[in-house]
């Protein structure tokens, strides 16, 4: 298990959004994080991520407990994660987007009387990046002028620059048009398969969950509903009429 | 007859050129499909027509009224409503003032509002009334987006991808909303990737690539289309 | 030797045909500008035509240069130096602020031009930082007006002689070096001259404080027999009014050091009793018009043209620029012709002249002194404002320390 | 009972800080916009204001209350410029990056104190009649000036109108709406312009107002709206950025503290402002009600 | 775009711009007046302060409306080591003792400010730099309160120099030069940095920048305390240039004209603060010796400014060189 949580509850004011989930994520393990809107999965993202603080339960991050540890502990210690509204650097050239997160990643980041452009190895890995996710044509334009969904993609290309041991993507391909969406998340998966990266995939497509996942979460009001395999969860009575909307 | 008649938009961000010489009508009660892969230009078409962007030339036609350089509130009190891809409610202002907003543009009074039709399509929404849209989840917020441009009670309805980041569930109880608001008379225009739900709710489509439209025709075609499938990336 | 005497021999026969440049710097903006800048400019550029109508100053017509004081001590420094090293004035007449004067005379002597202050206040700008210091200072910088030194030796010598059975005293003083300085000089030297007295408390409001109302109820609480501040223009008048409504002046006295224009500011509701100092020899009454022809001269000139009577702003004004004038005078006398600038500094220290305000004269450390007009404020019919009955004037030595020691070791040197 | 007196003091301070950061508040809440030219135009008000009392009682056969009545002139020129700096300066401002539109109140600020001198001149404006004429009236032993009173009654009056404007009528919640996220409202229809203006009107003219009360009180000069400028970023940034709650609570702890202040540190007066609004940032730095 | 293209080469046109700036600097002294040679000093030390209220500004994202602290900070250290340590004072302590107490100053600023952002960040150096103001006026014993301080002529490693003028137009000009150059080199180099980067990534996405391992408020700070040196070194140089130092320049006042400067300039450019700190400069001066409405002139020109010319002079001058390049491609073809 490389990531493990326990009992984990979420209060906001009167609302319960967690309420007692516990599960767990193996290594070179992908989960599909499913639910109605509003069902808890990016407050759940959140705590694991250490956005938001649990009021209750545990969580274990490589045998370690990081319930209340800082966003930035869980970073280094390989929690990468993306956002369900993009955040970029929109002033920065899609490049450096890819670049930052290198030159953090091999502490190079405090180094401040060297150009940037002087670290050709990182630079050469960043455009592999680009490559990879299909942004290299507008490696030279800055973030702000992509549209929508190239913003998603390149997002996702960030968090995954981190090269994170577990990788928690909150709707990576939302606002991606749809057959983009599969290319998005062949490129994201392969990779995750590639280096061995667990990760933890919100989405609403059932096709992509059930194309590109080994095990399926379903939550809804904070708990946990079901579990498994995507065939066995999307057979299951109680999730198809509430979340898939099938009869 | 049409409703919304789009003559040789050409549009530009700083030195930029976004849309090309878009031109397509959409005639009153028809449900009206733009589909194209991300960066095509849906979006810019759509803020041409809410009036967010100005295009550098080109002529938007609603009603027979051209509006292409009108300010937005006049858009809307003729009658046009929109929901951005990104949902941008009033995050400080609870899910109830958000939409009576909309309402008292329209010229409702204070407090008659009827929530009703809302709660009809969203009963999710019922329980957020109280609710700051700070707070709410992504799916959320695009249905009070949605709820917040009908109740302007609007002839032509601007959605942009408002599809994304709902649920299954969500999606089919929203399909056949969309219907019935389509039945009732008002005018849809959406923004899609998705072609399977595009060709659901639309009877026509239109294509985008780079700033342009390449094709009208029925949803249909499309699904049948190898090639324009490709094009929008619709596998 | 020759070569000397041929250069004295060109000097004496040269008076440049252009008019002699004359700077003249006061506060035209801000809060100052009402009650000391614009009188004192007004001051300048009246008397300038006068001068210039006259012939001028060794036949050389004067050119005017009205310059802002506003901007900061910094925005003050850069425009010296422009007038002085671009300009080329012959001299600057200026500064009101303590500030601008302690930042701008040290210029005098770096950029070789002559500085004339006439206003500022602050006694410490001609002493060096203990006693004796050697004098002059600045070499080309001097002050033509006595500094306040005498305003707040004046008031506690008047204390003394009128009200010598005071037990407590408060200060409350605009919190900068004007209000502190005004306040050492007092405090120093009313313990000297009643060694019984207690001080009960000193408050600091910042300049253009706009609500006293707090100090006051503190000051009232605080039970002093008389209340010592330095307060002038709108502060002086705010303060006052605000005393009336919480009734102040019904428990104790003020001392103004400055208060000559208050009570005119004022009118009826201004109390009986309270001690008033003129900043020099400055009173419309005094020196009285009938025994001083200047003064009455000055008077009807400044109000036929501005249709105000001249404050003390204006009667530093009319030190500053006919010293300069007497000083080139007396220097062109003696060399012929148009003297330099060290020579018209020669000339200016030790310089004595009659004002419309009396006596002034310049002593070696480069300051002027003056008597020092203090009265009590008494209701009469003839005025619609408290006048100042009885009038004590304490002489220049009194009130003015020695050259060469500084004023708070010369109090404290006193033998009472 | 001096203490009574101290506290009531203390509340005529927060009266009078009172209406002019919640103006302050108001356009940075609705506009997003710091309005550095806020003390000019309370110093408009209050020219405005003692110039109107200085010529009404000039002129023989005025009734008294006709003075205090055209103590709203203030608020009313300075909303009339407020209109004026919303119309070319603001209007062009809005999607800007922030240090524009903080640079053309800067500029604003420079150009009326400029023009300030240009139409009432360089000399001090004494108005004190309707100061005068109420005298003052004995409270528990001591005198206190009615005047006061009456300043701390109108901002009491003026400050709960206002509360209620933003908070509960359609136009208050559009102005709110407006000041989370403009493009949006633009889009819903909202009138944007007409909003805008009103708020910053609005602001103005509370500044106005406030410059109105004081200027009978003392004299009115040139460079009069910086300290109390000041006094409002401390008040703002105490209570919080664009909350009202906030610009309220922060008046009255500004106002209180410094009425105490004086009579117990009378050495450190303002610095004790500064230090504490440093504190409450340090312990909660976005303001007590800050968002 | 053209800025684009020009970036590659060292051997640029940029290159042999600076080159000629330089060249221009060392040689002017020659050229310029006495007075218009001070004035241009007081320009030079106003642009150091002008590179690194940018680099919290431009590159960070991080509008400071309180620099007067530590420019204040810069020249009271230099003031007081005059007026109390007197065996000190020399150019060769000084500026050391400047950098030591703006770093100082500026840590336990930055601290506290760059916990928050955009406006709450710029009233809240506002409000600290009114702190150091309000100190600097109400430790009158210790401060010189209102009247501040004067600042004598340094001793250089020995050397003594009598007349400012001669000091001024001397050794200090082309000592003034540089440290100018030197902090411009190390600025440049700063900014195109990993270092640099990141800053720029805060300031772009905070979240984002945090969630890819940059300690965000860490590096506000870093970023802070470099731009609190730079701007106390440009205090203490300017010192001695002014010969005197008062409070005003701890005043929100003259923190908002290092924002007219910075924006006269054009902050979008690197060189853009240089610029405006010396336009502004002689602008101001020469307003004010022209007209008592001098704050009309300036005010008039900052609003038409920031109405008209959003990119100030640098970028001025950078479309012009664009539309020009274009001008020429376009007849070329
Ligand atoms: N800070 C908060 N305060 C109060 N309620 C909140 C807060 N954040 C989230 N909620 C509520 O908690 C619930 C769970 O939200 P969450 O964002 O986890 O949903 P989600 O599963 O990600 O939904 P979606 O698919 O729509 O994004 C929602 O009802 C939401 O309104
Ligand atoms: N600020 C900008 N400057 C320049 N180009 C921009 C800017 N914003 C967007 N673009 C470009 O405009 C094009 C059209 O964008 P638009 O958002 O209209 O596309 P879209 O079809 O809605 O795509 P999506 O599905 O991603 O939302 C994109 O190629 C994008 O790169
Ligand atoms: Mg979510
Ligand atoms: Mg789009």
């Amino acid at each position: 298990m490389i990531l493990s949580v326990e009992k984990l509850e979420k209060q906001f004011g009167s609302l319960k959004a967690i309420d007692g989930v516990s599960f767990g994520i193996r290594e070179r393990e992908i989960v599909s994080l499913i639910g109605s809107n509003g069902a808890g999965k990016t407050t759940l993202v959140n705590l694991i991520s250490g956005y938001l603080k649990p009021t209750a339960g545990r969580i274990f991050f490589g045998g370690k407990d990081i319930t209340y540890a800082s966003p930035f502990k869980r970073i280094k210690l390989g929690i990468g994660r993306s956002f369900q509204i993009v955040h970029l650097f929109e002033e920065a050239t899609v490049l450096d987007n890819v670049r930052t997160p290198l030159f953090a990643r091999y502490g190079r980041i405090k180094s401040i009387l060297w150009s940037a452009d002087s670290y050709v190895d990182i630079t050469r890995e960043a455009i592999g990046i680009l490559k990879l996710f299909n942004l290299y044509d507008k490696k030279d334009s800055p973030a702000k002028e992509l549209s929508e969904g190239e913003k998603k993609i390149l997002d996702v290309a960030m968090a995954f620059a981190l090269k994170p041991k577990l990788l928690l993507l909150d709707e990576p391909t939302s606002g991606v048009a749809t057959h983009d969406k599969f290319s998005v998340m062949n490129t994201i998966v392969s990779a995750i398969r590639k280096e061995g990266i667990s990760a933890l995939i919100i989405e609403h497509d059932m096709d992509i969950v059930s194309n590109y996942s080994d095990n399926v979460l379903v939550i809804h009001e904070g708990r946990i509903m079901a579990e498994g395999k995507p065939e066995d969860v999307m057979q299951n009575k109680e999730v198809r009429e509430t979340i898939l909307g099938i009869q | 007859m049409t409703l919304l008649d789009i003559e040789n938009l050409d549009f530009f961000m700083g030195s930029t050129q976004i849309l090309r010489s878009v031109s397509f009508s959409v005639n009153e009660g028809e449900a009206v499909c733009l589909l194209g892969r991300n960066g095509s230009g849906r979006t810019s078409i759509i803020k041409n027509i809410i009036g967010l962007y100005l295009p550098r030339s080109g002529k938007i036609v609603f009603r027979g009224n051209e509006i292409t350089r009108m300010p937005p509130r006049n858009r809307v009190l003729m009658g046009i409503a929109y929901s951005p891809e990104d949902s941008r409610l009033f995050s400080e202002l609870t899910v109830e003032e958000n939409i009576k907003i909309a309402a008292w543009v329209r010229g409702e009074k204070n407090d008659t509002f009827n929530f009703e039709s809302v709660f009809e399509i969203f009963p999710e929404i019922k329980k957020l009334m109280k609710r700051k849209g700070l707070y709410l989840s992504g799916g959320e917020r695009k249905m009070v987006s949605i709820a917040r441009a009908l109740a302007l009670s609007p002839s032509l309805l601007l959605l942009d991808e408002s599809f994304e980041g709902l649920a299954p569930v969500v999606i089919n109880r929203f399909k056949e909303a969309l219907k019935q608001i389509k039945d009732m008379g008002v005018t849809i225009l959406l923004a899609e990737s998705n072609i399977k739900v595009a060709s659901l709710v639309s009877d026509r489509a239109y294509i985008v690539e780079r700033g342009e439209v390449i094709f009208e025709g029925q949803p249909q075609e499309i699904l049948q289309n190898e090639k324009l499938l490709r094009i929008i990336g619709g596998g | 030797r020759q070569e000397q005497e041929k250069v004295v021999e060109e000097r004496k026969a040269h008076i440049p045909k252009s008019p002699v440049r004359i700077a003249g710097v006061s506060f035209l903006t801000g809060v100052a500008a009402s009650p000391f800048g614009i009188p004192g400019d007004n001051t300048f550029r009246m008397l300038v035509d006068i001068i210039n109508q006259q012939g001028g100053i060794l036949g050389r017509k004067i050119e005017f240069l009205s310059k802002d004081e506003a901007g900061g001590v910094d925005t003050q420094v850069k425009l010296a130096r422009k007038l002085i090293l671009d300009d080329r004035v012959d001299v600057i007449l200026g500064y009101i602020s303590s500030g601008d004067c302690e930042a701008v005379l040290p210029l005098s002597d770096e950029l070789g031009g002559l500085i004339v202050a006439y206003d500022c206040g602050t006694h410490k700008l001609m002493e060096g930082s203990s006693s004796p210091y050697s004098f002059p200072k600045y070499k080309l910088g001097f002050r033509s007006a006595a500094h306040l030194s005498i305003d707040n030796i004046g008031l506690a010598l008047m204390i003394k002689k009128h009200f010598p059975n005071i037990k407590a005293i408060a200060g409350i003083n605009p919190d900068y070096a004007w209000g502190r300085d005004s306040w050492a000089v007092f405090e120093a030297a009313i313990k000297k001259l009643m060694p019984n007295i207690e001080v009960v408390g000193t408050w600091w409001p910042p300049l253009f404080t706009t609500d006293y109302t707090a100090h006051i109820s503190a000051l009232i609480g605080a039970e002093p027999d008389i209340v010592h501040t330095s307060f002038w223009g709108g502060d002086a008048v705010t303060f006052t009014k605000q005393a009336l409504g919480l009734g102040l002046f019904s428990k104790m006295r003020v001392a103004y050091s400055r208060g000559e224009p208050i009570p005119q500011e004022i009118g009826r509701d201004f109390p009986e009793g309270q001690i008033i100092g003129c900043a020099g020899p400055h009173y419309f009454l005094y020196p009285p018009p009938d025994k001083w022809p200047l003064n009455k001269w000055f008077v009807e000139e400044y109000s036929k043209r501005y249709g105000k009577y001249p404050t003390y702003p204006c009667y530093h004004a009319y030190q500053a620029l006919y010293s300069y004038k007497a000083a080139v005078e007396k220097a062109g006398s003696i060399v012929g012709g148009w003297p330099t600038v060290e020579e018209v500094a020669k000339m200016m220290s030790g310089l004595s002249i009659q004002t419309p305000s009396g006596h002034l004269s310049i002593m070696e450390n480069h300051d002027g002194v003056e008597d020092v007009v203090v009265g009590i404020t008494k209701l009469t019919p003839k005025y619609p404002f408290p006048i100042l009955d009885p009038i004590e004037v304490f002489p220049a030595h009194m009130v003015n320390p020695p050259v060469g020691i500084r004023t708070i070791d010369w109090i404290n040197s006193w033998e009472v | 009972m001096q203490w009574f007196i101290y506290v009531l003091n203390g509340l005529y301070f927060t009266a009078f800080i009172f209406l002019i950061s919640l103006g302050l508040n108001i356009i940075l809440g609705v506009m997003g916009i710091l309005n550095l030219a806020h003390g000019s135009l309370y110093a408009i008000g209050a020219f405005m204001a003692a110039w109107v009392i200085i010529t009404l009682s000039g002129l023989k056969g005025v009734p008294v209350p006709l003075l205090y009545i055209s103590l709203i002139s203030g608020a009313l020129l300075a909303g009339f410029v407020g209109l004026i700096i919303e119309r070319v300066l603001i209007r062009p401002m809005y999607g800007r990056a922030l240090e524009y539109q903080l640079l053309i109140t800067f500029g604003a600020l420079l150009l009326f104190e400029d023009l300030i001198k240009l139409v009432w001149g360089g000399e001090a404006y004494y108005a004190s009649q309707p100061f005068d004429i109420l005298g003052k009236i004995q409270i528990l032993g001591n005198a206190y000036p009615l005047y006061f009173l009456l300043v701390i009654l109108v901002t009491l009056i003026v400050g709960s109108a206002v509360w209620v404007f933003i908070t509960k009528t359609k136009m208050g919640i559009m102005l709110r709406a407006l000041s989370l996220d403009r493009e949006m409202a633009t889009a819903l229809g909202l009138e944007i312009d007409k909003l805008s203006t009103i708020a910053f009107v609005l602001g103005a003219a509370l500044a106005g107002l406030a410059g109105s009360l004081i200027a009978p009180t003392t004299p009115v000069l040139l460079g009069f709206g910086m300290e109390p400028l000041i006094l409002a970023f401390i008040v703002v940034v105490i209570g919080g950025l664009g909350s009202l709650k906030g610009a309220f609570i922060g008046s009255v702890i500004v106002g209180q503290i410094r009425s105490i202040g004086i009579v117990v540190f009378p050495e450190i007066e303002l610095a004790i402002l500064f230090l504490i609004a440093a504190v409450i940032l340090v312990v909660k730095p976005e303001g007590l009600f800050g968002r | 775009m053209g800025q684009l293209r020009w970036r590659g080469s060292i051997l640029g046109p940029r290159f042999f711009v600076y080159l000629s700036t330089l060249v221009l600097l060392l040689i002017l002294p020659l050229l310029l007046s006495p007075f218009n040679l001070i004035l241009l000093e007081y320009g030079l030390a106003l642009a150091l302060v002008g590179l690194g209220f940018n680099l919290l500004l431009r590159y960070t994202g991080l509008l400071s409306f309180g620099h007067g602290a530590y420019f204040a900070t810069g020249a009271y250290t230099v003031a007081m080591v005059g007026r109390y340590i007197p065996e000190l004072y020399s150019l060769e302590m000084l500026l050391p003792l400047s950098v030591l107490f703006s770093f100082i100053v500026s840590f336990v600023f930055g601290f506290i400010c760059v916990r928050h952002t955009r406006i709450f960040f710029a009233i809240l150096t506002l409000s600290l730099s009114m702190l150091v103001f309000a100190l600097l006026f109400k430790l009158y014993h210790i401060t010189g309160g209102s009247d501040g301080l004067y600042i004598p002529i340094p001793s250089v490693f020995g050397m003594v120099f009598n007349r400012r003028p001669d000091f001024l137009s001397g050794f200090f000009y082309y000592f003034l030069v540089f440290v100018f150059v030197v902090g411009f080199l190390f600025m440049k180099a700063v900014v195109n940095s990993p270092f640099g980067k990141a800053l720029q990534a805060i300031r772009d996405n905070e979240i984002r920048a945090e969630l890819v391992g940059i300690r965000v408020k860490r590096y506000r700070l870093y970023a802070f305390v470099i731009s609190g040196i730079f701007t106390g070194v440009g205090g203490a140089l300017w010192s001695f240039v002014n010969g005197h130092v008062t409070p005003e320049v701890a005043h929100w006042f003259f923190s908002g004209e290092i924002v007219y400067m910075v924006l006269l300039g054009g902050f979008a450019n690197f060189e853009g603060p240089i610029i405006g700190a010396i336009v502004f400069t002689f602008l101001k001066l020469y307003a004010m010796s022209f007209t008592e409405y001098w704050m009309f002139i300036i005010g008039i020109t900052l609003i038409i400014l920031v109405l008209l010319l959003p990119t100030g002079i640098a970028g001025g001058i950078y479309r012009l060189i664009t539309e020009i390049r274009k001008g020429k491609t376009l007849s070329g073809i």
